[in-house]
């Protein structure tokens, strides 16, 4: 394992410090491992949580500012923040319009979203509504299984809910709002190779030089199937066709985001999107804006994805307003 | 799915009443499961890692680590203090999806063994199926979904059985231990319907359910700390 | 090798097919791989190149746009470009005011961009200043070498000269600008593992999985020599120390960028910045504003580097200055 | 350093005049320099990957690839032209250091070499000592700097003393080949002073410079074309 770490068990709390320095617009709570923006929003707006495992950087701390989030919990790698920072920041946000949490659709995180969630409206006495994002087309979705996962979604419904809090809406508006963009999105990945976990120090799955593993998540689980390593242009049609064959985006003009799993470089970024572009146009799809980088990472996977989010005009308007997090910067 | 599988054994307690487990032995329960996860941290997190995000070894001896500093720090005076304490602490500490289910389970049994310092068979297997329920009304598992709930279920069914035919504390914790144990071999022929091996459709056959795997290690402790009881 | 490409010769053709869906603020000639700004620079204004191989993305293409280049030349990937396509770049681009050649220092680049400058001058009657940066510290300076390479300031120094441009300064203001920039910025980078380069399929170099590579620079070179992988404050002090060894960074504010080589996700990037932050912190010298992320990379090489910048007050105004590329953007 | 060594052969040229090389010879001497790159690409980039960025190889390959399209697309009437389009051409296409020192190398022979259709010994030496007077102008390159500028000057100085010798321009190619290989060896025991290789410090000795073994490549080919001549 080669990764720029002290201790594998102080990558968290490290990487909080590291992101306590770079900018004076966050706050840190290192005890509570949450991050603020420095500037709290101003009273009477719904204030936006959303939190995770850590290795999605930066996904979420990375979100948290002017136009997105108004705080984000971070969790162990790969596992889900707890309870007790979920309510924390709770407490310490609400203006007194209410919390709206942002939950990728995983087991750990809805459970612990909802203990968190049970105790803000009953203890704190605080009007908390979830949304869970379930945008994954690799997975199938069935009543018997937990579902599909929460992925590159999120980083789309953070930045325009975000907007819409900052604009004034009140919290059922926004839950709808929510609810409506995660309806309207889907996402698909894949992998080149696996990511180490610090604390195991090992890849999580071995993969053979020769193939990639199609359908991942942001967690280095293994996806549904591997295939040969293919060409760009094959691993395009893998990631775009499950998502046409799952919703219908000619309807609408989409917001597509060209995402990294954090060790594929730009050029490859870059490039992918070429590809992708292809065969949206070539499907009668209308691109009306996008994001190419690493905005919902797997750690060091090298390897993309890629979402397509159907927006109507106040959605692009939202997408549009000015945002000023570490992750996301623009109008401002 | 009879009842009786889905929330242990839910029929009339016969079983005796004499003779009892303390408060200590309880946290010397706690103390060998901590050690066990420990020990088996790598193997937990290699099951983790087949079928799931390679965490459940380090979320398990992070969330027992903390509960052992926690107890140490300040011994709970009553049972149902230690428990909640556990519970606390695990829900606190852990996260994923093991930290919410442990937490809730312990937080439970808490409740429902109250302030008392030593708990007869009967009251342990209440306090233990209301932790079952916990874990029921929190992750929602079926039988064989291939869950956590497939090794707790049938260790708790033995337990009850066992000690409903008036075998000793021992032997009823050793019958645990072997049903939690048989629960967990049969998580490797089944579909994951629940957490994240879920995603994996058919590919998560022929691996262990992590969870499972745990489970089975709290009811190897229990059969340890109590054997010759 | 694993990428994301179609086939290595096609990389750079394909990624600026990407780069071409990816914004309409860039216009791209395919045929001479020249990126420009769609909307060019109000005339009178001296117009920015600059340009290398490809394989540190965003530089040079994700740069071009308001506040900083008017055009990048993209070369094979670490090949520089060639005279014809600074030629007609700079034929392209000059509205009157002159033309500044931003160059790396590489034997390569300079020849190439050299060449370029005699034909723009003596053909085209064109007025072009070169500045050629060459910051990084790993290297010996002395006048039996190629000199020190050309690495992070390069990104600072396009900032801000190119914020001057844009503020209407001439050309002999703005190279002897550029020139101050080079002299007041050191860098330094290290290695966990070698980039693969496209054509040739296999790693540069064979790094042992307990060894990292000190003073590496864009192209995949060895360093200067190898030491057990350490810890990452131990790797922040191999960083540090040889920049503050080489030049006095106490006397003005700096500008620091903490820039990841490609494959070392951000996560690993902010804690690596927490480690630079506390040695600048204990040296008394004083941030003033700073860049973490991927801005000059060497394809999908693990790895970081550190650019220390000092600053005056014009040019932290000019770093703050509005600017919208691909690879930075703020204030707009 | 003598002028004689910098600049090849500087003296007066006593060398016979009445055999020539036609402007086909030198096209055949182009074609066998571009598949011996071809040949060599890997050796090539290996040597630059071991001290510089592993893309020497490919460089000279498209460089003489898009040569050899160029002259058989439109086939240059006079040597002066055939040799400036394959230096415009090396410049337009290879960039990095090779493409600008090669570049260079054959538009100086070509402005020398003049409209003619052959060249004899003086001629060639002539153009010779032109291109590599350009290479200097250029990159500045002084001996034992570990650049192709070892491997081109002995070759060049080989040759003027052999032709100055009488012998056939078979001789004197074979004795330049020989010295550009020698040239091209001696680089391995240098510490580079230019070009990228020269950022590796005392960490260069050891490895071949790339460019000194193209450079090589490029006498072999005139060798093995004027063999017999
Ligand atoms: N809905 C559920 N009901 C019961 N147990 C579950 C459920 N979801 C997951 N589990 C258990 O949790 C275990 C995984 O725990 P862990 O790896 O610590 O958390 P995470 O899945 O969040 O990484 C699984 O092996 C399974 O036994
Ligand atoms: N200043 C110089 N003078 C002469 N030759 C040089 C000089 N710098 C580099 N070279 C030659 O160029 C070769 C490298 O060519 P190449 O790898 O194609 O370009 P780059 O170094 O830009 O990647 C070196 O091996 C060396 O022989
Ligand atoms: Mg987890
Ligand atoms: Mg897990
Ligand atoms: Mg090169
Ligand atoms: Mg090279």
């Amino acid at each position: 394992m080669k990764k720029l770490i002290n201790a594998p068990d102080n990558l968290v709390a490290d990487a909080l410090l590291g992101l306590a320095e770079a900018t004076t617009e966050l706050r840190i709570d290192h005890k509570n491992r949450i991050i603020y923006r420095a500037e709290p929003k101003q009273k009477g707006r719904v204030a936006l949580i959303s939190g995770g495992g850590s290795g999605h950087e930066p996904l979420h701390g990375g979100y948290v500012g002017l136009g997105m989030l108004d705080a984000a919990c971070a969790g162990e790698v790969f596992t889900s923040p707890t309870p007790d920072q979920m309510l924390a920041a709770t407490k310490q946000i609400d203006t007194g319009a209410g919390v709206l949490y942002i939950v990728k659709n995983y087991t750990g995180d809805i459970m612990n979203f909802e203990m968190a969630a049970e105790l803000a409206i009953s203890v704190a006495g605080i009007n908390v509504l979830s949304v869970v994002t379930n945008d994954d087309v690799a997975v199938q979705d069935s009543l018997y299984t937990a579902g599909r996962r929460g992925v590159g979604v999120t980083v789309l419904l953070e930045k325009i809910v975000g907007a819409a809090a900052e604009e004034g809406q009140d919290l059922s508006t926004l839950s709808t709002l929510a609810r409506d963009i995660n309806n309207n999105g889907r996402s698909m990945g894949i992998a080149l190779t696996s990511c180490t976990v610090p604390a195991v120090g090992k890849p999580t799955f071995d993969l053979p030089d020769n193939e990639m593993e199609i359908g991942i998540g942001i967690h280095g689980e293994p996806g549904r199937h591997r295939l040969p390593l293919g060409a760009a242009r094959e691993i395009a049609e893998q990631l775009v066709e499950p998502i046409l064959a799952d919703f219908n985006f000619t309807s609408r003009p989409v917001i597509v985001m060209l995402n990294g799993m954090g060790a594929s470089p730009l050029i490859e970024l870059y490039l992918m999107y070429g590809e992708v572009a292809k065969i949206l146009k070539r499907s009668g799809i209308n691109v009306a804006r996008n994001l190419i980088g690493n905005y919902i990472t797997a750690l060091d996977m090298a390897g993309c994805s890629v979402t397509l989010l159907s927006v109507d005009d106040q959605m692009i308007k939202l997408w549009d307003a000015p945002v000023k997090t570490l992750g996301l910067r623009w109008g401002i | 799915m009879p009842p009786s599988r889905r929330l242990g054994f839910a029929g009339e307690f016969k079983i005796m009443t004499s003779k009892t487990i303390s408060l200590n032995q309880l946290v010397a329960w706690l103390n060998k499961f901590s050690e066990l996860v420990s020990a088996q941290c790598n193997y937990l997190t290699d099951l983790d890692a087949a079928i799931g995000d390679a965490d459940h070894g380090t979320n398990m001896v992070r969330g027992m680590t903390a509960v052992m500093n926690a107890i140490t720090a300040a011994p709970p005076s009553t049972i149902g203090d230690l428990f909640k304490v556990v519970g606390m602490t695990l829900v606190s500490t852990v996260g994923g999806a093991s930290g919410p289910l442990y937490g809730t389970f312990f937080l439970r049994m808490g409740v429902t063994s109250g302030a008392v310092s030593e708990l007869n068979g009967a009251q342990l297997l209440m306090a233990l199926n209301a932790g079952m329920e916990g874990v029921v009304a929190r992750g929602k598992p079926l039988a064989n979904d291939k869950t956590l709930f497939d090794a707790l279920a049938p260790a708790l069914h033995a337990f009850a059985i066992s000690l409903n035919s008036y075998h000793s504390f021992s032997d009823a914790a050793l019958a645990a231990q072997m049903a939690a144990a048989v629960g967990r071999d049969a998580t490797a022929s089944l579909i994951a319907r629940k957490g994240r091996a879920s995603y994996l459709g058919e590919r998560s056959i022929g691996h262990f359910d992590p969870g499972s795997a745990s489970t089975a290690l709290l009811f190897e402790a229990l059969a340890e700390v109590l054997s010759g009881e």
